[in-house]
């Protein structure tokens, strides 16, 4: 198991080394926060207000960065990440844990297919090369250049409208409570399907090529020509042996660009107006929401290392070599 | 040609060049799991005291199978690993250099050749780089670019590269094989050294070629006077070139002596199974399956090689003693000897 | 999109906001009760106050009665006594005394920092006192509304208290929280007649976009949020229907520039800036011609609310462009133009350097026309977009040359003078932690006018301080005054009318101020 | 970056160097993507020269669709979107080459080193590039240039190129670890050759395929990363246009909504056909790298029956009984 | 000898189409009998394993088969020829005819499948009718087939030494009972002990099972020792063909003879080593005539002008079984 006891101590170091950064990150803002605040409400508060925000916040510079950063570990322990200036006085986390359900499913699902569907096509059109699916290749890497906010907002401007059964934005109607009833979760599900076919397209196209590349490469083993002289059925073959090989560098590719990935969907969330962690980061840069921008940051890292120990895990059950016994 | 120029040709072929005493190479093996919470570190000891020398002149062989340790016994003399122990002496004086100042000296009179041709150049540079740089960084390019051009013509002349304007300008894949490998010993010959390691030369070559660079390491070796230690697996090419031969198992010396006695007259175990089991033509449809099982079992690991004799689990003459005490060089004749307790004397 | 809307009784009200936690708390603007409103329908203010009449703005609500005295630093509210809390327990004097007492002793939940002193109940008489007069403050006193002490009394944190269960005495109550929506539901007992409105919801739209959008196909009914070219993305979709109303009211939006800067410590020059400024550009590009509405009288006040204290010289005196006047002004008192480029007294070019936070886009547009207006006299201006951040702490300490900013709105223009000129807030260039006056403006006479102003004993005192004040300022000009701060809407009357209007303007009809209680009672369905 | 493409940089096709410039040219992918590469740079140079109209500058033309007078119609603000968009070509193609410059050098640095030194420090840097490879990018990206005062193309190129060199520097040290054993390595080790000039002369040489594509996918990265920038007002400072910027003004002011999709079309078809572009560029140095991914001309072949069938692994078509162009 | 399995006529194969093609291999006639090794010789390029590959069209593009036929005898005397074969014909007909071992048995194994599932699959294929637990009986049989124990069955390849993998590939490869077993150099990456072992192993189950076997190498000595016959490439041409006796005592081309003396000796009185001179032939642009003629010390007129043809030498009885393509040896 040297393998996942090098992976797991490689997550902790990143996490050690995310939190760390996050803690410093609004040490580097010019200015105090509460500034950005008062900036924020942009006249509708008087400036007299200013000095009761300062009492609210209690904020107290004298401290030593050192003791400071044990106290922000000690909170963070605790699940403690502050409270939010534009949802004051709620806690970070509870803004959060209200955003993240969303994301997780937008992004996670769409994620997910997309790799899954796109390794599909990748592994078809590697495999048949020169068949009407290679053509797609130029398409979708056209597709995949685009950046994921415009296709949002193209789709956006072309799919939604009044009569269009494409709402154009939120995450489910408004007026429906969140529970689990088929209503809510059909108006949910209606509400995330063109945020996540615009996920889908951009994202696929990677994976399609990736694939693609692999199989090409992975298609001239030898290994392959055997399964051929084998006389396997041409299925097997393209399945169980050149894609199965193929996949695995995709696989940690997959689980190295996921970092990539939840950027570019964190700004579909934003056109979409889908109420997940990427608007909410959007809103939290408009209004100069640190603590909130940092709380973001921190889960964002910490679902990406997550899904990467994930991922480590699926390459450690696909690929027979890693492990490797004591 | 520094000190070799002042002495005859007749004494030059018994002068040590190169000595190496006790060589031994242990390499860490990356820990695991729980290893990591242990204090032992394990090694792949893969040379252990192993002792040679080459003289000028002549070529010296040291044949073994993979993995046995050839290729980081030539790396060790070439100083190109830090060694775990022993001793290398060029001219009878202790070497440790392996970086600077001091390793180029030494890499001026040590060079070394690779196995692969067609991994040992760089394939982004031309045949003129690859010269050049070993005449620049041993200082021998000469004052004058006309110096550098004749430098570089006679390089390749004395490889048998010519007319060297058709060689000079081109880039190692546009060369075949045979001609990559002797840049690769133009770039050694460079330096104008006194020792030649090389490393399997000829083992990617085509058959109709590697003869082609063998006579012209040999050609070298009486030209020149160099020393050189041909590294192969192929004992029947060691029969042919080297003038000694020496046989490796499993990171040991097992067996040396001169190459027609070695080849001959194997004597210890190991290089009888390796002699066995050699293709030979004039055994026509000799493929039956021999009475003895030839050599069972596969090559040790080196990790925990077996003690004693590493040889004694494959061993058809095992004793008991094989496999608890290490077996000294035991002489059989005038310079053959062999690691062995079945050539113990005292024993008897 | 979801259209079964309202004439089952129902409002759709929007706002532009976001998914909101729940966060109840009234005295919070961060509080999604707040940035939605729906605070407004549950808590009631002691007075409904009208911020866009002038004159004759007020109107009782759960006070019956008030009586300012001692020269407005006293005050006694006599409470209705037929009130009661949505749990049913009566609303009294001394839940009125607790919530003033609760803004005392919290400076956090005293967001208007008006300073009580004294604060007694007795039968159902409340009395105020105050330190100084409250004149200028009349405004936030009166609106203040009121939440239960037996509710309050139990928060051990007013200030963090979230209130998920909120207790008012208004006509509505919390009947389900959603990041997204919020719903309300007329309740029973209330002291007036019951609303037409059965219920409320209050939709938190992502942005601005998915506000309008939601305006423009009915889905919301009523919103306080900005819209480019509102004829073609919002009226035009239902012109019979869709209306909207931005009022000014007494605060104002303008270009400051920093007086202690050279040459900008000029007054003519200042004044010239004044005299090219296109107002109607700015209001109609800017604001998309409604947006904040346009000021243009010279003084700065905006009109209908601050007619009355317009002083008579200024009357119809109208700020308007005027190149040529711009010029002469100029060169009359020192400056030079060598070839199109205007130099000061010293012979240097005047430049200036406008800075806005980037992605304030209304701001943005407005210093590109104020640039272009500038290049007309000489003046080469340099639109400087910074980071929101760097753009407050520039103007907190003063390092700026000439930026948008807003001032204080109140009762009188008193919050606007005092918030550009007043001497009592200045702070020297490089010192941080300013409350207005970011231009750094020092004149004495101001000061003295404004500190008058705000004790004098009379209101011929008053108004004699107001005039001259509106002189030091047109004299002056610290300031050039760009558009006033609305207090304005967006509402549809398809399902519901008696909206306020430019006819009938008894409110400012901006869903999340006080005034929005006055608009929900009188509400009717569309027949 | 979303394309993990793994560069195989085999030490046979690394062979082929002399013929490479020819070679990569003729690929098809890489010639269409050079040319369109190359008009995006001298527009980029020329654009703000060649505009129509200053970018900035207002007309009564509000929100007018393309005319002869604006090609691409105009802002609320009367601005000519044609204009904008040459002139932000300049900012987009300054900014995506200096951080893929930035992170290249960065990516060579800790790649390299820690590729081809062994020991503590070459564990610490590979580290620390699994650390930022990890740690999702844009959200760090749009924090970081959202606290900083002030934002230029410059500031923006740094943090994006500060950021974003992780991917580069796995993906050279992989190549490099590969490298370092190779036998011209040690052979020019065991020439005498110094450590500094092996790393920059004999394995720099070999890894320009791979720094190639790497750049060009940092380049690729940091453009849709600075117009998200612009896009969501992070990045909005000064003058300077940017295809983010106008696609932020058309956003804030609704552009769709107001139907002008003359404002958010051209600037996101913009974008996406350099992000095209590049995306060429690296087939073209893939397939180069990796002859395996070459497309090899014709993949239908008639056999004897005159039938079509593809090529392809495992069963070889039969052509016929005898060569026909056989003389 | 006895009768033939496998009959190559006139066999031409190409990379690429047209006139970019490389004509790997050219006319290449050649029987593979009942029971016998048949070696193929040749140095590197010179289109050994093309023709392996492309006899059972497993070549990869842009390799084709440019004409010719290949004849499959079967059992009952019917005859098939390969290159006619349907997609669907020809994986019915794969390794349950003829099975292939590769040089590289680390690539020759998928390293993701367990050795069990890599010797199921392929009797699953061909037999769907079987049930797992023979299935799994058959492999285990392979395996001790081949000397490996039954419980490696549950490793996967890199869990096994190179030896080991390569001993699993000639069980796989005679798990379906093959006629023909085709091997293209199964052994220069190994060692020769392991060598030996392999080898000697594959000569008893060719005893005991009676496949046919083409062997590629280009070490001639060793195929001296262990074919029957040996036919020897240059150029993607067969250029002598004969016993392998005949062939290491006697060859006839002089390409045949220079390969010989490549070889040291490891036994027996030293020879001396000639070698070839010169440099394999570029197959884009082969030189007129016999191929081999640049680099033949005994080259002639008619060698630079005319292509040998392939027969058996007048020098020879026809009944010697050899043939040669040389302009010094005419034929009937
Ligand atoms: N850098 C290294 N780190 C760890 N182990 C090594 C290293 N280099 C060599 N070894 C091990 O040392 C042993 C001897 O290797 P070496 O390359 O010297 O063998 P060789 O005799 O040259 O083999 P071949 O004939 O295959 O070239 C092998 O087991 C090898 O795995
Ligand atoms: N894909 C290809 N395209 C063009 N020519 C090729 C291709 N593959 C092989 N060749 C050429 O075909 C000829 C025959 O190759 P082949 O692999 O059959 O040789 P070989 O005799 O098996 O050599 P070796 O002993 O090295 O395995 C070689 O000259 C080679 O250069
Ligand atoms: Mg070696
Ligand atoms: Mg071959
Ligand atoms: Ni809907």
């Amino acid at each position: 198991m040297s393998y996942l006891l090098r992976r797991v101590a490689f997550y902790v170091f990143t996490a050690w080394a995310a939190i760390t950064l996050n803690f410093f990150i609004p040490r580097m803002i010019p200015g105090d926060p509460v500034q950005s605040l008062i900036t924020k409400a942009r006249g509708q508060m008087t400036s007299d207000a200013i000095a009761s925000l300062y009492v609210l916040f209690g904020l107290d510079p004298k401290e030593s960065v050192f003791s400071q950063y044990f106290k922000y570990w000690g909170q963070l322990l605790r699940g403690d990440l502050g409270l939010s200036f534009t949802f004051f006085p709620s806690q970070v986390s509870e803004v959060i844990g209200q955003a993240l359900p969303w994301t997780l499913a937008l992004v996670g699902i769409t994620t997910v297919i997309g790799f899954v569907i796109g390794t599909a096509l990748g592994t078809l059109a590697g495999w048949r090369r020169g068949s009407w699916i290679d053509a797609l290749i130029p398409v979708t890497t056209f597709l995949s250049s685009i950046p994921y906010f415009w296709l949002g907002l193209i789709a956006i401007a072309l799919l939604t409208g009044p009569d269009s059964f494409f709402p154009a934005g939120n995450g489910y109607d408004t007026g429906l409570v969140p529970n689990w009833d088929w209503e809510f979760i059909g108006s949910a599900v209606q509400h995330g399907l063109l945020p996540a076919i615009t996920i889908l397209i951009s994202s696929m196209a990677g994976w399609i090529l990736s694939m693609r590349n692999m199989m090409v490469t992975v298609a001239a083993e030898d290994y392959v020509t055997v399964a051929h002289a084998k006389g396997l059925p041409e299925r097997r073959v393209m399945v169980g042996y050149a894609a199965r090989n193929a996949l695995l560098p995709n696989v940690s590719g997959f689980a190295l660009s996921l970092g990539f990935i939840v950027g570019g969907t964190l700004l579909v969330e934003i056109v979409f107006s889908y109420p997940g962690l990427g608007f909410l980061l959007y809103q939290g840069v408009g209004s100069k929401d640190y603590p909130l921008l940092q709380g973001i940051f921190l889960i964002i890292t910490l679902s990406v290392l997550l899904a990467n120990f994930v991922a480590d895990l699926a390459y450690m059950l696909l690929d027979p070599r890693t492990r490797r016994e004591g | 040609m520094t000190a070799s120029s002042m002495k005859s040709s007749a004494s030059a072929t018994t002068e040590v060049v190169l000595e190496a005493d006790g060589l031994t190479k242990h390499f860490p093996v990356r820990k695991r799991g729980r290893e990591v919470l242990s204090r032992v570190t394990r090694m792949v000891q893969a040379v252990d005291d192993v002792s040679l020398t080459l003289r000028r002149g002549r070529v010296t062989a040291l044949v073994g199978e993979s993995g046995s340790g050839k290729s980081t016994v030539a790396r060790l003399l070439a100083q190109l690993y830090p060694r775990t122990a022993g001793e290398v002496k060029l001219h009878g004086k202790p070497v440790t250099a392996t970086s600077g100042k001091r390793f180029r000296a030494y890499s001026r009179q040590v060079q070394m050749i690779f196995q692969d041709p067609f991994a040992s150049l760089n394939p982004v540079h031309t045949v003129r780089y690859h010269l050049t740089r070993a005449l620049k960084i041993h200082n021998r390019a000469g004052a004058s670019k006309e110096d550098l051009e004749n430098a570089l013509t006679g390089l390749l002349a004395r490889v048998q590269l010519t007319p060297p304007e058709r060689y000079i300008d081109k880039f190692p894949h546009e060369l075949s094989g045979g001609q990559r490998q002797r840049v690769a010993i133009a770039r050694a010959l460079g330096a104008d050294p006194e020792v030649l390691l090389a490393d399997e030369p000829v083992s990617m070559l085509d058959v109709s070629i590697r003869l082609g660079v063998l006579n012209l390491l040999r050609d070298l070796k009486e030209r020149l006077h160099l020393a050189i230690l041909y590294i192969t697996h192929d004992i029947a090419s060691a029969r042919y070139f080297a003038d000694e031969t020496m046989v490796m198992y499993a990171g040991r010396v097992v067996e040396g002596g001169d190459s027609e006695t070695v080849t001959q007259q194997p004597a210890h175990p190991y290089t009888q199974l390796l002699i066995d089991s050699a293709p030979d033509p004039d055994q026509i449809a000799g493929y039956r399956t021999s009475e003895k099982d030839r050599g069972s079992g596969e090559p040790p690991s080196l990790i925990n090689p077996p003690s004693g004799c590493r040889f004694h689990p494959r061993c058809p003459h095992v004793m008991e003693r094989c496999k608890t005490d290490l077996p000294p060089r035991f002489d059989i004749s005038d310079g053959h000897f062999a690691a062995c307790w079945l050539y113990d004397k005292e024993k008897a | 999109a979801n259209t079964k809307s309202a004439s089952n009784g129902v409002l759709n009200v929007g706002m532009p906001n976001g998914p909101q936690t729940e966060n109840n708390n009234p005295f919070l603007n961060t509080s999604a009760s707040r940035s939605l409103g729906y605070a407004r329908v549950i808590y009631e203010p002691l007075v409904m106050y009208n911020e866009v009449k002038a004159g004759d703005n007020t109107a009782p609500w759960l006070a019956a009665k008030w009586e300012w005295s001692d020269n407005y630093r006293k005050i006694v509210f006599t409470i209705r006594d037929n009130v009661k809390w949505s749990d049913g327990k009566a609303l009294t004097a001394d839940d009125v005394a607790y919530t003033f007492q609760l803004l005392r002793d919290n400076p956090g939940l005293n967001t208007d920092s008006v300073k009580y002193k004294d604060i007694a109940a007795s039968g159902n008489q409340v009395t105020l006192g105050f330190e100084a007069s409250q004149f200028v403050n009349q405004k936030k006193i009166l609106e203040q509304f009121v939440v239960p002490k037996h509710q309050w009394s139990t928060f051990s944190a007013p200030t963090t208290e979230t209130v998920k269960n909120p207790i008012g005495s208004g006509p509505f109550t919390l009947k389900t929280f959603t990041p997204q929506t919020v719903t309300l539901t007329a309740r029973e007992g209330y002291w007036q007649d019951a609303p037409a409105i059965k219920e409320m919801r209050y939709t938190s739209y992502t942005d601005n976009q998915a506000q309008t959008t939601a305006l423009a196909t009915g889905a919301a009914e009523w919103s306080f949020v900005f819209i480019p070219n509102y004829q073609a993305v919002y009226t035009s979709k239902d012109p019979q229907h869709y209306k909207l109303w931005f009022p000014p009211v007494l605060g104002i939006h303008g270009l400051w520039f920093n007086t202690k800067v050279a040459p900008w410590d000029n007054k003519f020059l200042r004044r010239a800036v004044n005299m090219v400024v296109n107002r109607d550009d700015i209001f109609l590009q800017g604001e998309a011609g409604y947006f904040y509405p346009k000021v243009d009288n010279i003084t700065g006040i905006p009109t209908p609310a601050g007619e009355p204290f317009i002083a008579p010289e200024y009357k119809d005196k109208k700020a308007t462009m005027d190149v040529a006047g711009a010029k002469q002004l100029l060169t009359g008192n020192g400056f030079t133009y060598a070839g199109n480029v205007l130099n000061d007294p010293t012979g240097k070019p005047v430049k200036i350097t406008l800075t806005v936070p980037s992605g304030w886009s209304d701001y943005v547009t407005d210093l590109e026309i104020i640039k272009d207006n500038l290049k007309d006299i000489g003046i080469e201006a340099t639109v400087d977009k910074a980071n929101q951040d760097a753009w407050a702490k520039a103007l907190d300490t003063g390092d700026f040359q000439g930026a948008l900013h807003w001032t204080n709105n109140g009762n009188t223009p008193y919050d606007i003078y005092q918030s550009i000129m007043d001497g009592a807030l200045f702070k020297p260039v490089g010192t941080g932690g300013i409350n207005g006056n970011f231009g750094r403006y020092e004149n004495p006479a101001a000061t003295a006018a404004l500190s008058e102003y705000a004790n004098a004993p009379d209101d011929a005192a008053r108004t004699k301080a107001m005039n001259e004040l509106q002189k030091i300022f047109v004299e002056d000009m610290p300031a050039v005054i760009t558009s006033a701060a609305n207090a304005g809407g967006e509402y549809s009357t398809k399902n519901w009318t008696g909206w306020p209007d430019g006819q009938n303007q008894y409110a400012p009809a901006q869903p999340t101020l006080e005034n929005a209680l006055d608009i929900v009672m009188r509400l009717k369905p569309a027949s | 970056m979303a394309t993990p493409t793994i560069v195989d940089a085999t030490p046979a096709a690394a062979v082929k160097v002399k013929r490479q410039r020819l070679r990569f040219v003729a690929n098809p992918k890489a010639a269409v993507g050079l040319t369109m590469m190359g008009i995006f740079i001298l527009l980029a140079i020329i654009g703000p020269w060649i505009s129509p109209y200053d970018p900035s500058a207002r007309s009564n033309a509000l929100v007018e669709g393309p005319s002869a007078e604006h090609w691409l119609g105009t802002t609320h603000l009367g601005q000519d979107i044609f204009s904008q968009l040459l002139s932000g070509t300049r900012s987009v193609i300054l900014v995506g080459l200096l951080a893929g410059v930035i992170a290249t050098i960065l990516s060579l640095l800790i790649g390299v080193t820690s590729g081809y030194l062994s020991g503590t420090a070459a564990e610490g840097l590979s580290a620390l590039s699994n650390v930022f490879l990890v740690i999702p990018a844009l959200p760090l990206i749009i924090i970081i240039t959202s606290i900083l005062p002030k934002t230029t193309d410059v500031t923006i190129a740094l943090v994006i190129g500060l950021t974003s060199w992780a991917w580069g520097a796995r993906v050279l040290r992989a190549q490099t670890l590969s490298l370092r054993r190779r036998d011209y390595v040690e052979a020019a080790r065991a020439t005498g050759e110094s450590t500094w000039r092996i790393i920059i002369f004999e394995i720099m040489p070999n890894l320009t395929a791979v720094i190639a594509s790497n750049f060009i996918g940092t380049v690729i990265f940091a453009v849709t990363s600075e117009i998200t920038l612009a896009f969501i007002g992070v990045n909005t400072s000064g003058d300077n246009w940017n295809w983010g910027t106008i696609l932020f003004w058309a956003q804030s002011q609704q552009a769709l909504a107001q139907g002008a999709w003359w404002w958010f079309v051209p600037a996101g078809l913009a974008i996406a056909l350099l992000g095209t572009a590049l995306a060429l560029l690296n087939f073209g140095i893939d397939e180069f790298v990796s002859p395996r991914l070459r497309g090899n001309g014709k993949s239908k072949v008639k056999t004897v029956d005159g039938d079509t069938v593809r090529m392809r692994v495992g069963f070889t078509p039969v052509l016929g009984f005898g060569r026909k162009d056989e003389p | 000898m006895s009768d033939a399995v496998l009959e190559i006529k006139s066999l031409d194969v190409d990379y690429g189409l047209g006139a970019d093609a490389v004509h790997a291999v050219q006319d290449v006639n050649l029987t593979l009998h009942r029971g016998e090794v048949l070696g193929l010789a040749g140095e590197s390029g010179s289109g050994k394993s093309t023709l392996a590959y492309g006899l059972t069209r497993l070549l990869p593009p842009p390799g084709v088969i440019a004409g010719g036929e290949v004849i499959y005898h079967q059992d009952n005397g019917d005859t098939a020829d390969i290159m006619r074969m349907t997609d669907a014909e020809l994986r019915r007909f794969r390794w349950a005819q003829t099975a292939i071992v590769f040089q590289g048995a680390m690539n020759s194994l998928n390293p993701v499948h367990k050795i069990s599932t890599q010797l199921t699959d392929v009797i699953k294929a061909h037999d769907p009718a079987s049930t797992p637990r023979s299935r799994l009986g058959r492999a285990r049989e392979m395996l001790s087939l081949v000397g490996i124990s039954a419980d490696r069955l549950d490793s996967y390849p890199h869990q096994l030494s190179g030896g080991m993998r390569q001993r699993v590939m000639i069980g796989m490869a005679l798990a379906l009972d093959p006629r023909i077993v085709i091997m293209d150099e199964p052994t220069t990456a190994l060692d020769v002990v392991i060598q030996r072992q392999i080898l000697g192993q594959l000569i008893d189950l060719r005893e005991r099972l009676g496949f046919s076997v083409l062997f590629i190498t280009h070490d001639l000595s060793l195929l001296v020792e262990f074919s029957d016959r040996i036919a020897i490439m240059y150029g993607g041409r067969i250029v002598e063909e004969a016993p392998a006796a005949d062939i290491y005592r006697d060859s006839l081309h002089p390409y045949s003879d220079g390969l010989l003396h490549s070889f040291p000796a490891l036994r027996g009185p030293r020879r001396e080593l000639t070698g070839i001179p010169g440099s394999p032939p570029d197959l884009r642009a082969m030189p007129t005539g016999c191929a081999f003629h640049p680099r033949c010390p005994k080259a002639f007129d008619p060698c630079a002008a005319d292509l040998p043809v392939l027969g058996v030498p007048e020098s020879h009885t026809a009944g010697q079984q050899r043939t040669v393509a040389c302009w010094l040896h005419p034929i009937h």
